[in-house]
């Protein structure tokens, strides 16, 4: 891959920039002269990439092999990677809100922590995210009916609140904590929380093979879920190895073959989507 | 007919006559190897010859927990039909009845989609077990090979299968006979013919152990019987049957049948196969049995698999 | 002595009528600068009616006076939305724009002075 | 500014211009014989098509309940965001265009005058805020009247000078245009949560039917001499079998005598929509050849299409037991919206799919209507915007009309139930130019008593729209040609403005409303205001007082005075 | 001595149109009619006004004030435009334009009130009704996290609880009242049934109820504080009712769950409706906030929460909502319209506005008054202007004017309209 390194020659923007140009979509095939002149919005004024960041490095003929590095905490920065198809992002430090928002191919990994609506509809890919999520992770838009419909996404850290809303398809793993509602209104796709799960979870939640499986402790379900059994379900290994083997979290292992508490519901919606939680002790 | 020589047993320049048959891998694990063993014995029973029955189908091999994608010990079966379409029904039928029905079973395809001339929808069809209450499984939307399973509710806990299994072009009928000088000899010969063949992927071996003593002519004399057995080459009859292929000194004849995923497999298994029983002593003759190349589209020569290797 | 309640905000006639006077009229901050309290509640942390109080959150605190009540079950305590009670809430609102201003885990406790003055909030508003 | 548009293809069907080369003069707003040249900005349009700006007599622009769909549709927004220019606002498009597109992109259309169909009496001043907020276009409302309490009270007494009375106050108080009933009678029972299932089911808490309430309504219509019929959206709309519902309906007025001059007295809106024939969905077929043969012989009934569009869209409508029935179907967010004493409305969002036979046949029944009625002078070319499919894909349907090749090239993408269950694929007809202008413009200007619009003779409002593409030239085979020049309209003007130049807006001046004013005999308007006085104070939530639409909110106003009693 | 009849009350989200005010020298001396809050308004509306334009706290002629607010907005990259509940519906449209002319955010304080119910929306739909629906028809009437006696005061008489109407001549002896609520408030004195649900666990409560409404059993002893057995019957006398409805307040939209506990209500009624006709209304609070949203609705497509900084509008809850972009220190100018933020943000997004050049618009002093850069007085719509406002229930109703705002006050419009024209020179 071409590695091309944006250096931000600013830092801690209270007004946050817009530059869903920081995509191997947008820039491969141009020269990195163009990348600096490529569009970058701060509040109601349209200016160029080059003035925030330092560009340099080299630029790929196909967005597939293009590397972007960002070399520095980016928090100030929205929509890094959105709707990118192909290639890679590496955003060394934190990076703002919707980040890999509407991606369909290709892989953004931060080192740091990201903003709200991270991997919002996003149907394909990888994000992995090296500290926390901020609130609605692979969510639906308002008003939108379908949240994420593919793809992966793994935080290391913990996620914030209604991670997964109108979830669809794909996968997202939480290595720390879940804020409340995660996977609401879900209708397909797995949700995999190894810290603690806050309460609320799975609400609204219909059937499709929605999956919420719980390997840290979980506060409280709602009373529309309900208990079926206690079991050690095949599909799981699956699931843990591939958590393994493909995300690197060899943690997951230790939980195959360990009982699992089977939910179903949500019953308020007449749903038959699934919580479970690994029996503890 | 020409005769090579290997190890010194007489080989003849002919070849078996083979067909074009859809093949399918199916890969059963459970909770340890009995049960994937049984699950894939009770799968592949009854399935030597479509002469009879609706499919043929044998064990490949077993599976170490590595090579399974849910990590416990596994037994691969390869079950091969006429076409496409007749391979779906004994497919759903026999593991419907025979792996869903056995302990702690799963199914998962054994032939990647990118290798597979076809997919299936095995686990689809079989999801209706469930009543309803069957759980869609998507792996890897997006980011990974997708794969999707079917769970499915079941007394002793839950039933997983794979959506779709990848199904082949392959070939049926490849075999070789052997010949001796008494039974056991023979026998001794294609049982170790039948080891050599299963270290060969791809390969499996219908008939039981492998083997088939019957051997088997198209037609017989009966209207209402669409196959016999080998008169031709049957040592009891050698002498009073007209045209009797079985030379002087042999008394026992055993036809060593196997199918395979393609065919160079079925190639490489027979020569496996072949030197494996060219070994033992007694072993007269090698041959294969064809049907003239009215039948089958494949001919494999014997010469051929043994590389022209004449010793 | 302090205790942990659940602080719940909202509107009340007489603010609603203070307001329209004026927000800087004395009925406006009488309406909306104290704390409802269960007697039993008061009690604990030795308070009495008319005393001023010091609310805290994990967010912020103010000073109030405190008002008895038995229609505030134990456990609970009412504040009325205002220049006093913002001062006690988080502003992230969780992608919705709003943010949680009720059921808020507040401690209370008697205060060393009495609760700011308008024109104080203010003076420390500005900065 | 004065105007002359030289030397193109003029098509004036109600002055029986078809295709002619002729000159168009402009002079302070309106059409005049002749103008002198060095006194008029020259338009040259030759190789190009003149015709009166475009009539649309049903479209879902204004008032609450677009503004519901709005509200209710981000995701359908998002979608189709439109950036402020030098002269035009900013906003967004699509299914529920804000107010502001709305307006530019009529007009980019080639249309001047957009009627919003369905006004709830007590949401009149929200209908007109958001009509004043429609720029370029002429415009008007249609109360609701099929449900309300007032018209079912005097139905029930069999009081038709008291309904006349009340019609004409409510026109005056709503500032509205016609008269418009939705599946009437259900939209009331509806407040108990039921629906009635035809002409002659009893609506819950009064003692009427359907049909008195269409029959009454069509004949106090009439009476007064209303310029429009009763525009009446049917019973049992979206119910398979309901093509005779619709046929009973049209049936049920055969006796009401038009009004001097006219020969129609039902206006059937997007008839598409109740031209289902079959028993369920799954024997769903098309019923529009029946009803075209009813409307072949009858000279009573107009109808306009309600033609079905492959795209996702927000249905809306004042029929609210129909849009929950739609709810449960697709299991879509649902907004239902109940207005005290007078109406209902419901929101649903839609995607008509092209494999989805019911949808197929859909599209084709739209199609059948419009080319199995020979008259192309009583049946008018509309999505029944938004709820077949947003009104910028007119150009489509009009391609679709004028061409059999167009229909065939969408009928083989689409399931073949189009082709099994209706009748489209044998029909051979290709509307051409002249009847394009009929039922986009010289007709429904006509059925609306419209007499400034939809024509191109001296007195007619100067609203012109130009289309860049050759009539002696185009063959049918040249849809894709038809349907870009139809979207972009080379000019349009507007009262003698020009408004669009290449398909973008160049000026937005504020349109008139059209509003019907008939004056009612003092005594019955006596007699009316001590019932109403007495309703409004033990029913209604809002003073009598505050009902009526102040003038402020019509800063554009056209009266068009009825006399209604002689 | 003039006497207005049927004179519209610009105070809460009722809009009372029934009110008589008695106006004698340019002065409120009477009013009818009216409710506590209502009658302090009008009999108060003189006091504790802004007298002058001001330019940090210095009185300057009007001129002088629109044109350092012009500059301030023109200058700015992210300046919020906010407040709008409080006046006409002019006001908030030329609120909206000036928004897009400077690339700004414009936010009403629905925000804050009932945005929730709006996100709600927009993710499932809504079954309501005017309120005269709910006055002639309504059997069951349950008020869930509001208090219409303290915030709405009339209402109960006017429109639900107690009100007679075509099919409920009865009043309140035809209907069975609900309330349900964190603590037990006056309230409980009205209702039939009062249920205490414990703060924060509304949305559990809810999600319960529907579940039983759709026949599922519920299989634990109590949600939120409710027994069992309770849920059970209420969902029974929901089904059975003839026409039920709930009105709903900020007690669900402000507490935790926001949005997911008006759509635990949504579903609900919407379920419901299966069984019988049910709706659910939110009660809004100031008069026009339901107005604020239908104006930014068909204006932008948007109702609140609206970007305009890459020259189309964009909306987004939470990312430009007032609370979020102050406090995130995001917005460098902003524009308060009829709203008295600082007194009623968190403490911090109420700080920035401090820091920031802030330009007021109001007819009277508030907390954002005194901490802004410029302020404008306002004439008092409804009092001293004409406009419209929406009832929360989407009826649109013409406020009149009373009398003469004091020498040289404009109403909100003109003052937008100066600045628009100023920025545009």
């Amino acid at each position: 891959m071409m590695e091309l390194r944006l250096k931000p020659k600013v830092s801690g923007l209270s007004i946050p920039l817009e530059a869903e140009v920081i995509s191997p979509d947008v820039i491969a095939g141009k020269t990195l002269r163009e990348v600096e002149e490529l569009r970058v919005y701060h509040g109601n004024r349209a200016e160029r990439l080059g003035e925030y960041f330092e560009v340099e490095g080299e630029v790929a003929a196909e967005p597939g092999e293009q590397l972007i590095v960002v070399e520095g905490d980016v928090s100030w920065v929205k929509y890094i990677g959105a709707g990118m198809t192909a290639g890679k992002v590496v955003v060394k430090g934190d990076a703002g809100m919707h980040l890999g928002s509407k991606m369909s191919g290709g892989e953004i990994i931060v080192e740091g922590s990201v903003g709200d609506w991270a991997g919002a509809e996003m149907t394909g890919g990888l994000i992995r995210i090296g500290g926390d999520a901020g609130d609605l992770l692979g969510a639906a838009y308002r008003g939108s009916p379908e949240g994420m419909r593919g793809g992966c996404i793994f935080v290391e850290g913990s996620a914030g609140y209604e991670t997964g809303t109108g979830m669809r398809r794909g996968l997202i793993v939480i290595g720390g904590d879940a804020a409340p509602f995660t996977g609401a209104h879900m209708n397909g796709g797995v949700i995999f929380i190894l810290g603690r799960a806050a309460k609320r979870l799975g609400a609204q939640m219909k059937g499709n093979g929605s999956l919420i499986i719980c390997l840290g402790e979980v506060e409280e379900l709602l009373p529309t879920f309900v208990y079926d059994t206690t079991y050690t379900p095949t599909f799981m290994r699956i699931y843990l190895k591939t958590l393994s083997e493909k995300l690197g979290i060899k943690r997951a292992e230790e939980y195959i073959g360990r009982p699992f508490r089977r939910y179903r519901g949500d019953r308020a919606v007449g749903g038959d989507g699934e919580i479970l939680v690994v029996e503890r002790g | 007919m020409e005769m090579m020589r290997v190890n010194g047993v007489e080989v003849e320049d002919t070849f078996a006559e083979a067909f074009r048959m859809w093949g399918c891998r199916v890969i059963i694990t459970a909770k340890n190897q009995k049960w994937a063993d049984t699950a894939a014995m009770e799968m592949t029973g009854f399935a030597t010859s479509v002469i009879m029955c609706d499919c043929e189908a044998g064990i490949e091999r077993r599976l170490s927990e590595d090579e399974t994608p849910d990590g416990r010990p596994g037994t691969a079966v390869i079950v091969f039909a006429h076409s496409k379409k007749t391979l779906i029904e004994p497919l759903v039928r026999r593991i419907g009845q025979c792996v869903l029905t056995c302990p702690t079973t799963a199914v998962y395809n054994g032939i990647p989609e990118e290798e597979a001339d076809a997919m299936l929808d095995i686990g689809k069809r079989l999801r209706f077990f469930g009543d309803g209450y069957q759980v869609k499984m998507r792996l890897g939307d997006g980011w990974l090979r997708r794969r999707r399973f079917w769970r499915i509710p079941v007394m002793e806990g839950e039933f997983l299968i794979e959506e779709i299994l990848g199904a082949k072009k392959g070939v049926g009928g490849g075999n070789f006979i052997i010949m001796g000088v008494d039974e056991d000899s023979t026998l001794e010969a294609a049982e170790r013919a039948v080891e050599a063949i299963h270290r060969v992927p791809g390969v499996i071996t219908p008939f039981p152990g492998g083997l088939c003593r019957s051997g088997s002519k198209v037609g017989s004399r009966y209207p209402f019987l669409r196959a016999s057995t080998n008169t031709p080459f049957c040592p009891a009859i050698k002498h009073t049957y007209p045209e009797s292929q079985v030379p002087e000194g042999v008394n026992s004849i055993i036809e060593v049948v196997l199918n395979g995923l393609d065919e160079a497999s079925v190639r490489r298994a027979m020569a496996e196969g072949i030197r494996a029983a060219v070994e033992v002593e007694g072993v007269k003759r090698i041959t294969a049995v064809n049907f003239g190349g009215k039948l089958g589209k494949y001919q494999i020569y014997l010469r051929d698999c043994l590389g022209g290797e004449v010793s | 002595m302090e205790i942990t309640v659940t602080l719940i905000t909202g509107r009340t006639a007489e603010q609603g009528v203070g307001k329209e006077i004026g927000k800087t009229s004395e009925r406006y901050q009488r309406g909306v600068n104290y704390i409802l309290l269960n007697p039993r509640d008061a009690e604990r942390i030795g308070v009495e009616e008319g005393a001023a109080v010091e609310v805290s959150t994990l967010h912020g605190s103010t000073r109030v006076w405190c008002k008895l009540s038995e229609d505030i079950e134990a456990g609970m305590a009412f504040i009325p939305l205002g220049p006093w009670a913002n001062r006690l809430f988080d502003p992230e609102t969780h992608g919705t724009g709003i943010p949680s201003v009720k059921g808020v885990e507040a401690k209370i406790r008697r205060a060393e002075g009495e609760p700011p003055t308008l024109e104080e909030l203010l003076k420390e508003l500005k900065g | 500014m004065n105007l002359i548009i030289k030397g193109g293809y003029v098509y004036d069907p109600i002055n029986k211009v078809n295709g002619e080369k002729m000159d168009i003069y402009i002079k302070d707003g309106k059409i005049v014989e002749e103008l002198p040249e060095h006194k008029a900005k020259v338009i040259d349009a030759s190789g190009m098509v003149v015709m009166p700006g475009g009539v649309d007599l049903h479209s879902h622009i204004a008032g609450s309940k677009i503004n519901l769909g709005r509200l209710l549709r981000p995701e359908d927004h998002r979608k189709d965001p439109v950036p402020r220019t030098r002269v035009t606002r900013a906003g967004v498009g699509y299914s529920c265009p804000s107010t502001y597109i709305a307006g530019y992109r009529y007009a980019q259309m080639g249309y001047t005058t957009v009627m919003e169909p369905a006004m709830p009496p007590l949401g009149a001043r929200h209908v007109h805020e958001e009509l004043n907020d429609t720029p370029i276009v002429d415009k008007s409302a249609y109360p609701l009247f099929g449900n309300n309490y007032f018209v079912l009270k005097y139905v029930r007494e069999g009081d038709l000078e008291m309904l006349k009375a009340f019609i004409a106050w409510l026109m005056r108080a709503t500032r509205g245009y016609a008269i418009k009933i939705v599946n009437p009678g259900g939209v009331e029972s509806w407040k108990w949560g039921k629906n009635v299932d035809g002409l002659d089911d009893t609506v819950e808490g009064f003692d009427v039917t359907p049909r008195q309430i269409i029959t009454s309504l069509a004949r106090a219509n009439e009476e007064l001499g209303l310029p429009h019929t009763i525009h009446l959206h049917c019973n049992n709309l979206g119910v398979p079998g309901n093509y005779q519902t619709t046929l009973e309906t049209m049936r049920a007025v055969e006796d009401v005598k038009p009004k001097e001059g006219r020969e129609n007295t039902l206006h059937i809106v997007h008839c598409q929509f109740n031209a289902l024939a079959g028993d369920s969905w799954a024997t769903l077929r098309s019923g529009a050849p029946e009803i075209a043969k009813y409307v072949n012989s009858h000279r009573h009934v107009t109808l306009d299409l309600g033609q079905v569009i492959f795209t996702d869209t927000t249905t809306m409508t004042g029929d609210g037991p129909w849009q929950f029935r739609l709810y449960n179907l697709t299991g879509n967010k649902w907004v239902n919206s109940d207005v005290e004493m007078e109406a209902g409305a419901g929101v649903v969002p839609y995607t008509f799919r092209k494999k989805n036979p019911v949808n197929a046949i859909q599209w084709a029944i739209g199609l059948e209507l419009a080319l199995l009625i020979y008259d192309p002078w009583r049946v008018y070319m509309t999505t029944d915007h938004p709820n077949g499919g947003p009104f910028t894909f007119y150009p489509k349907v009009i391609a679709w009309l004028m061409s059999r090749k167009a229909r065939t090239d969408t009928m083989l993408e689409i399931h073949r139930a189009a082709m099994r269950k209706t009748t489209l694929a044998d029909i051979y007809r290709e509307y051409d130019f002249y009847e394009i202008a009929i039922t986009t413009r010289a007709a429904p200007a006509k059925v609306l008593g419209l007499g400034e619009k939809g024509h191109l003779g001296p007195g007619a409002d100067g609203d012109v729209a130009i289309y860049d593409i050759n009539p002696t030239e185009w063959r049918p085979s040249m849809y894709r040609e038809v349907e870009k020049a139809f979207s972009r309209a080379k000019y349009t003007i507007k009262g003698g403005e020009i408004v669009v130049v290449d398909g973008e807006v160049v000026s937005t001046p504020l349109g008139k409303t059209y509003w019907v004013d008939v004056e009612i005999p003092e005594d019955l308007e006596g007699e009316l205001m001590k019932d109403l006085e007495e309703g409004f104070r033990n029913y209604y939530t809002i003073s009598l007082s505050n009902y009526p639409v102040e003038d402020a909110y019509l800063p554009v106003q056209r009266r068009v005075e009825v006399v209604g009693w002689r | 001595m003039p006497v207005y009849r049927s004179v519209v009350c610009p105070f809460c989200g009722c809009l009372c149109d029934d009110l008589e005010i008695t106006v004698e020298d340019n002065r409120i001396v009477k009013v009818r009619n009216g409710c506590a809050i209502s009658t302090s308004k009008f009999l108060h509306h003189h006091e504790n006004r802004v007298e002058n334009p001001l330019i940090d706290g210095k009185p300057v002629a009007l001129e002088e004030a629109v044109k350092e607010a012009a500059e301030i907005l023109k200058s700015a990259r992210r300046p919020l435009i906010y407040g709008l509940s409080s006046t006409e519906c002019g006001a908030i449209a030329k609120a909206i334009e000036l928004a897009e002319l400077i690339g700004g955010v414009v936010d009403n304080t629905a925000s804050v009130c009932h945005g929730p119910t709006i996100l709600a929306l927009q993710t499932l739909g809504e079954s309501k009704c005017t309120l005269g629906t709910v006055r002639n028809r309504a059997d069951l009437i349950i008020y869930w996290g509001c208090n219409p006696l303290e915030a709405h005061i009339r209402h109960l008489t006017r429109y639900s609880a107690m009100a007679r109407g075509l099919y409920t001549s009865g009043g309140r002896k035809d209907r069975y009242v609900v309330a349900v609520d964190v603590r037990e408030t006056r309230m409980k004195r009205v209702a039939d049934l009062f249920l205490k649900v414990n703060p924060g666990g509304d949305y559990e409560l809810l999600s319960a109820l529907r579940a039983v409404v759709r026949g599922y059993g519920l299989d634990v002893d109590e949600v939120s504080g409710v027994p069992r057995d309770v849920i059970l019957e209420l969902a029974e006398r929901m089904k059975k009712s003839r026409f039920g409805a709930i009105f709903f307040g900020l007690g669900l939209t402000q507490s935790e769950g926001r949005h997911m506990n008006i759509e635990a209500a949504i579903g609900l009624v919407a379920d419901l409706n299966h069984h019988t006709k049910f709706v659910l209304i939110p009660m809004r609070g100031h008069y026009n906030v339901a107005g604020a949203n239908t104006v930014t609705t068909w204006q932008t497509g948007y109702p609140y929460a609206v970007d305009f900084s890459r020259g189309y509008p964009r909306y987004n809850p939470g990312e430009y909502t007032a609370v979020d972009l102050l406090a995130r220190g995001e917005a460098d100018a902003a524009l308060i319209i009829a709203s008295d933020p600082a007194a009623h943000l968190p403490y911090k997004a109420a700080r920035r506005l401090a820091e920031i050049p802030t330009i007021v618009l109001d007819p009277k002093r508030s907390m954002t008054s005194m901490i802004s850069r410029v302020v404008i007085p306002t004439a008092a719509a409804g009092i001293e202007a004409e406009g419209t406002a929406y009832r929360m229930d989407g009826i649109p109703i013409r406020l009149k004017k009373l009398m003469e705002p004091p020498e040289g006050v404009l109403p909100d419009a003109e003052v937008l309209s100066l600045i628009i024209e100023e920025v545009m020179r």
